[in-house]
């Protein structure tokens, strides 16, 4: 049966997919960042249409901001005939089992985590909401360490963009 | 040319911009390019000649009573004071008596050209910055001494008002009363004018401490008129080689101390009311008399060469005449204080932000017709 | 989702569409009124009644007007530039209401989505710059990107601070919780905040560096014309809209009425009403500050966003974050917010550069014929910097 | 230009009256004074209306400069003008002085042949000097040696003739 959430569903995967090839298959690095921007986008749509608004939401916010601060620093640090000359790479091979091999473990993940639902009053599976406070509740308790290390990882990362971009002779 | 190489903080290729001759901030057909380093500037450098119109040349071929016109046309927002070097250099050349009436129309309607022009700048200048309000206010006082100026030459902007030994008539019956109004309305106009921009606290961030120049430079650039008081000289020409009549008057003479935008900027709205005081004074020392000395219609000023400067709104407006005794003049070289003052711009341009090179060549306040000639 | 639903929305959409398009025509008339009245001229006034029908007949012009693509542009980017902008700002409305349910989608995050989605302008405008291969428009576009990154996180903060008092991020509930008094009462410190925040998020004077008209001639607009860039400028009086009404709902309280004798249909007619009128009278106080301010300068904006602003906002949190922990009165937060108000507007007239003190010139008087020397004044050796 | 350039205008012989000289007591005294600083160089110190005129050797122009500006009592720190005149045969090169301090003003002319117009330049003394010794160049063809950057500036790159002087032809030019 097509329903209008099916429709939304492919829509969304396409434009994920779309995106993804997007990245990979431009040469014009600028392009590449928007492609990832489409993609992402294509992510939150199908968290939102999982009824995880608060996933697709951030997934917005996070990768949002994240993509304009990377074609910032695409656009500043590298010229765009840096990569006319660059050939298909000859290892693409490996890099295509490594990439079957991540899809597969991620698709074994999701098809075994269970999906809590209820059943409404009309005998139809609905998905229940995870309630924000809990998620923040446990985000903080539970997971705060990896919550920290996440943050961590990203604070190291901006160092090292800062640090990368620097040269040696720089004053102060 | 390297304005200053400034230490790298990373590793990036120069943006060259070029700014003008169609830019809305160059104010006439005025180019520079600026190479800069994210929005820092390391490298500018100015280039002029777009209205180039060979002035000087013209000059050549004209009698020495055509020449007014062509004069009009250099400092188009400061035609009169232009006209007023010209005519002094002839006179000075001839020895000419000029009759105490006409000198005082010249300097009344010379410093009501000042005003106009520094409200011309005080408009422009807040459009610099990025206040939109300003330009109108600036131009509301403009229009009221413009509109002055049509009942008495004529005309708005080229006047051809002065002559070798006067002026071109005399006042019309209503230009006392007249001025009396407009004298109010500018002195309540400047204050305007000085509450809404002077001390606004992003103005005084965007033009304090922005490029600044400082005395010995600046005479060494050449750089005259406001935009030297502003770097501390006491230096007008009104006062140091006291030209026409203006030695008769008593007014300040407006210093800075920083040499930055900012002095600059309120050098200019004070000399506007001083420029009011010497209109006042003026108005009362007037008497009736003749507005013209006894000239030949075509001149024939005696063979020689005089050099005379006297103060435009932009600073040091000189006039170097070669006469060969002909009714053309020889030679005819002006100096004009726009051209000299912007030859500082690649100093002033050190180490600005992008944002700023607005900022600071509206701060010397260019005119491209006097600049190119 | 049903096929129900899904026509509902899109109805709901396409209404939201014509209310802000209309909306944005009054805008544009009320500020071009707005700021002649400050500059002392008469504004639009020849097509129709002072000049009412003016920004139709603009619609009209812009619509018609040739569409310039540059050679050297990227073709694709610069096309969607002007939807990557446009899309946000539409995509806000779906969860502001404009009166009691009166709102496309009543989402519990709504707060929440607005952040999320005023996010994605930066696109927009980076893709403007980008794709139009002018320089000008480039600058413009990085400076875009950099002052809304910079600003988004007070806006946030601000934002966060609200739905701290309220404990809800849904929009209704926030209008719900300032039924006995308006949180400008509560968090003035957060209303400036937010007010600022929101003003450099739409690129409006004070802070519109990246269009710059004085160098920038535009920024990444520089190259658009006719119904391409008509589409930025609806995003931007949108966007202005937006901001207009967040202030309502978050700060002044929304479309409440200190009390109200009617019930049922005039009610809520008159709470819309009444809606507007406060949203407007927000975006009349951005347009006197256009009328008034000039622009700042990149590294001032960054330095006043990233010096002031953010840890001003964290502070607002952390203040309203103590306040409820301990369960004080909420006066005392007033008084918090207050304070902490007074000592940024004392700090501001304190920086170098913006002293609130006169600034003025020496005036050296003469009379008669002058032969004293000029005075050369040695230079301060420290010039003004900050 | 395909015609040929109009022959220049005679100057007028000296029937007509010179004007007449009135330097002021400042003026005196400078030119008192600017034969004893410049007395190792081959100097005429004379007046032109109210101005003091020094006629120097082309030559010795940087080195004169550089001494006016520094010379305490002659303290010429404000270079006024630098102008150009074509007598047909010479050009002659002017540098309008000023001392701010003092206020007293002088002229420095130095002439050159028009076949080969070479003239030290003064950029190192005055800063100013140089685009008025660009404008020189452009206009008048005057070559200033030392000048870092002499190309066109109020002039289009590739500019034939020197449109500032008496030989090149008023109306009959072809319009960029």
């Amino acid at each position: 049966m097509v329903t209008p959430s099916l429709v939304l569903f492919y829509a969304a995967a396409a434009l994920t997919l779309g995106g993804g090839l997007g990245v990979v298959m431009t040469r014009n690095i600028v392009y590449a960042a928007f492609a990832l921007l489409v993609a992402m986008m294509g992510v939150a749509g199908v968290f939102l249409l999982m009824f995880a608004e608060f996933l697709a939401l951030v997934q917005v916010l996070i990768y949002g901001g994240a993509i304009v601060i990377v074609i910032l620093f695409a656009l500043m640090l590298t010229r765009v005939q840096d990569f006319e000359h660059l050939s298909d790479n000859r290892q693409w091979p490996i890099a295509a089992v490594v990439a079957a091999a991540i899809f597969g473990l991620l698709a074994a993940s999701t098809v075994g985590t269970s999906v809590r639902t209820t059943t409404d009053a009309a005998g139809a599976t609905v998905r229940t909401p995870v309630a924000f406070d809990a998620l923040g509740e446990s985000l903080f308790t539970q997971w705060a360490v990896p919550f920290e290390v996440a943050s961590l990882v990203l604070l190291v990362a901006l160092i090292g963009a800062v640090v990368l971009v620097r040269t040696s002779g720089g004053r102060d | 040319m390297q304005v200053q190489q400034q230490a790298r903080t990373a590793d990036t290729i120069d943006l060259m911009i070029n700014m003008g001759p169609q830019h809305p901030s160059t104010h006439g057909v005025f180019r520079v390019v600026i190479w800069v380093d994210g929005e820092r500037i390391v490298k500018a450098e100015p280039h002029i000649g777009y209205l180039h119109r060979g002035s000087e040349k013209l000059c050549e071929g004209e009698l020495y009573s055509q020449v007014i016109t062509l004069f009009d046309r250099l400092d188009y927002v400061a035609n009169l004071n232009c006209e007023l070097a010209f005519c002094l250099a002839v006179e000075k050349l001839m020895a000419l008596e000029v009759p105490d009436r006409a000198s005082y129309i010249r300097v009344i309607l010379c410093e009501l050209n000042r005003i106009a022009s520094h409200m011309l700048f005080y408009g422009v200048y807040g459009l610099d910055v990025g206040a939109m309000t300003p330009i109108l206010y600036g131009f509301r006082e403009r229009e009221r001494i413009q509109g002055l100026f049509e009942s008495v030459t004529g005309a708005r902007m080229m006047h051809n008002f002065i002559r070798v030994g006067g002026v071109k008539e005399d006042l019309r019956d209503d230009f006392e009363p007249r001025m009396a109004v407009l004298l109010e309305e500018l002195k309540q106009g400047i204050e305007e004018c000085d509450d809404l921009l002077s001390q606004n606290e992003m103005f005084l961030a965007r033009t304090k401490g922005i490029g600044t120049i400082g005395p010995t430079e600046a005479i060494d650039f050449g750089v005259t008129g406001p935009s030297l008081r502003a770097s501390g000289v006491l230096e007008d020409v009104r006062i140091s080689e006291p030209y026409s009549i203006y030695e008769r008057f008593d007014f300040g003479v407006p210093v800075g101390t920083y040499g930055d935008c900012w002095d600059r900027y309120y050098v200019r709205v004070e000399e506007m009311r001083q420029s009011l005081k010497i209109i006042e004074q003026a108005m009362a020392q007037m008497e009736p008399g003749p507005v013209a000395a006894n000239v030949r219609r075509i001149a024939r000023p005696p063979k020689g060469e005089v050099y005379v400067r006297t103060e435009s709104p932009r600073g040091d407006f000189g006039v170097f005449l070669v006469s060969d005794g002909s009714d053309k003049p020889y030679r005819l070289k002006v100096r004009a204080p726009s051209f000299a003052n912007l030859q500082a711009l690649q100093y002033l341009l050190r180490d600005a932000y992008v944002a700023d090179a607005v900022v600071i060549l509206g701060s010397i306040d260019i005119i491209l017709g006097e600049v190119d000639r | 989702m049903t096929v129900v639903q899904g026509i509902y929305y899109a109805l709901g959409a396409l209404a939201l569409f014509v209310f802000l398009s209309f909306m944005v025509l009054v805008l544009t008339w009320v500020e071009r009124k707005a700021l002649a009245r400050i500059q002392m001229r008469m504004g639009p006034m020849r097509v129709g009644f002072h000049g009412t029908l003016q920004p139709l007949a603009d619609a009209m012009k812009l619509v018609l007007k040739e569409d310039i693509l540059p050679s050297w542009a990227d073709r694709r980017v610069y096309w969607l530039a002007p939807l990557a902008v446009f899309i946000p700002s539409l995509l806000l409305w779906a969860v502001i209401p404009v009166g009691r349910d009166l709102v496309l989608a009543n989402l519990e995050l709504g707060l929440f989505y607005i952040v999320a989605i005023s996010v994605l302008t930066v696109m927009g405008l980076l893709m403007a710059g980008w794709g139009s291969a002018n320089k000008y428009a480039m600058l413009g576009g990085l400076r875009a990107a950099g002052q809304l990154v910079s600003y988004e996180i007070p806006f946030i903060m601000a934002i966060l601070a609200v739905a701290m008092l309220v404990q809800s991020l849904n929009l209704e509930t926030i209008v719900d919780g300032q039924r006995n008094f308006a949180y400008i009462l509560v968090q003035p410190l957060g209303l400036f905040i937010f007010l600022t925040a929101g003003l450099a998020e739409l690129g409006r004077t004070p802070f519109d560096i990246h269009h710059a008209e004085s160098e920038l001639v535009g920024g990444p607009f520089i190259e658009y014309s006719g119904a391409h860039w008509a589409v930025f400028f609806l995003a931007e009086y949108i966007n202005t809209f937006t901001i207009g009404a967040l202030t309502v709902l978050l700060f002044l309280g929304g479309w409440r009425w200190p009390a109200m004798p009617f019930d049922g249909f005039a009610h809520s007619t008159l709470s819309v009403i009444w809606f507007l009128a406060k949203t407007y009278a927000v975006i009349l106080f951005i347009f006197w500050i256009r009328g008034t301010y000039p622009r700042l300068r990149i590294d001032q904006l960054m330095a006043f966003g990233w010096k002031l602003l953010v840890p001003l906002s964290f502070v607002n949190i952390v203040i309203t974050g103590i306040v409820l922990f301990y369960g004080w009165p909420l006066w005392t937060l007033t008084l918090i917010s207050l304070v902490l108000l007074g000592a940024t507007f004392y700090a501001i007239s304190r920086h170098q550069g913006t002293r609130l003190e006169r600034m003025t010139v020496t005036v050296h008087s003469f009379r008669g014929t002058r032969s004293e020397p000029p005075v050369v004044q040695p230079q301060p050796e420290a010039a003004l910097e900050d | 230009m395909e015609q040929p350039p109009r022959p220049p205008r005679q100057r007028r012989e000296p029937e007509v009256p010179e004007a007449p000289v009135a330097l002021d007591e400042r003026g005196t005294a400078l030119s008192a004074l600017i034969r004893d600083v410049l007395k190792e160089f081959e100097v005429e110190v004379g007046a032109a209306v109210d101005e003091v005129v020094v006629t120097v050797k082309p030559e010795d122009v940087s080195a004169i400069c550089r001494i006016a500006k520094d010379d305490p009592s002659l303290d010429f720190k404000y270079l006024r003008c630098l102008s150009v005149v074509d007598y047909i045969e010479t050009l002659e090169v002017n540098y309008h002085l000023f001392s701010l301090d003092k206020r007293h003003k002088a002229v420095l002319k130095a002439s050159v042949p028009t076949e080969e117009p070479h003239v030290p330049s003064v950029i190192s003394v005055w800063r100013g000097a140089d685009w008025f010794e660009r404008e020189g160049h452009d206009l008048f063809g005057v070559v200033f040696d030392g000048h870092p950057n002499l190309t066109p500036l109020l002039l289009y790159e590739g500019f034939e003739g020197f449109p500032g002087r008496k030989s090149f032809p008023f109306h009959e030019y072809d319009e960029w």
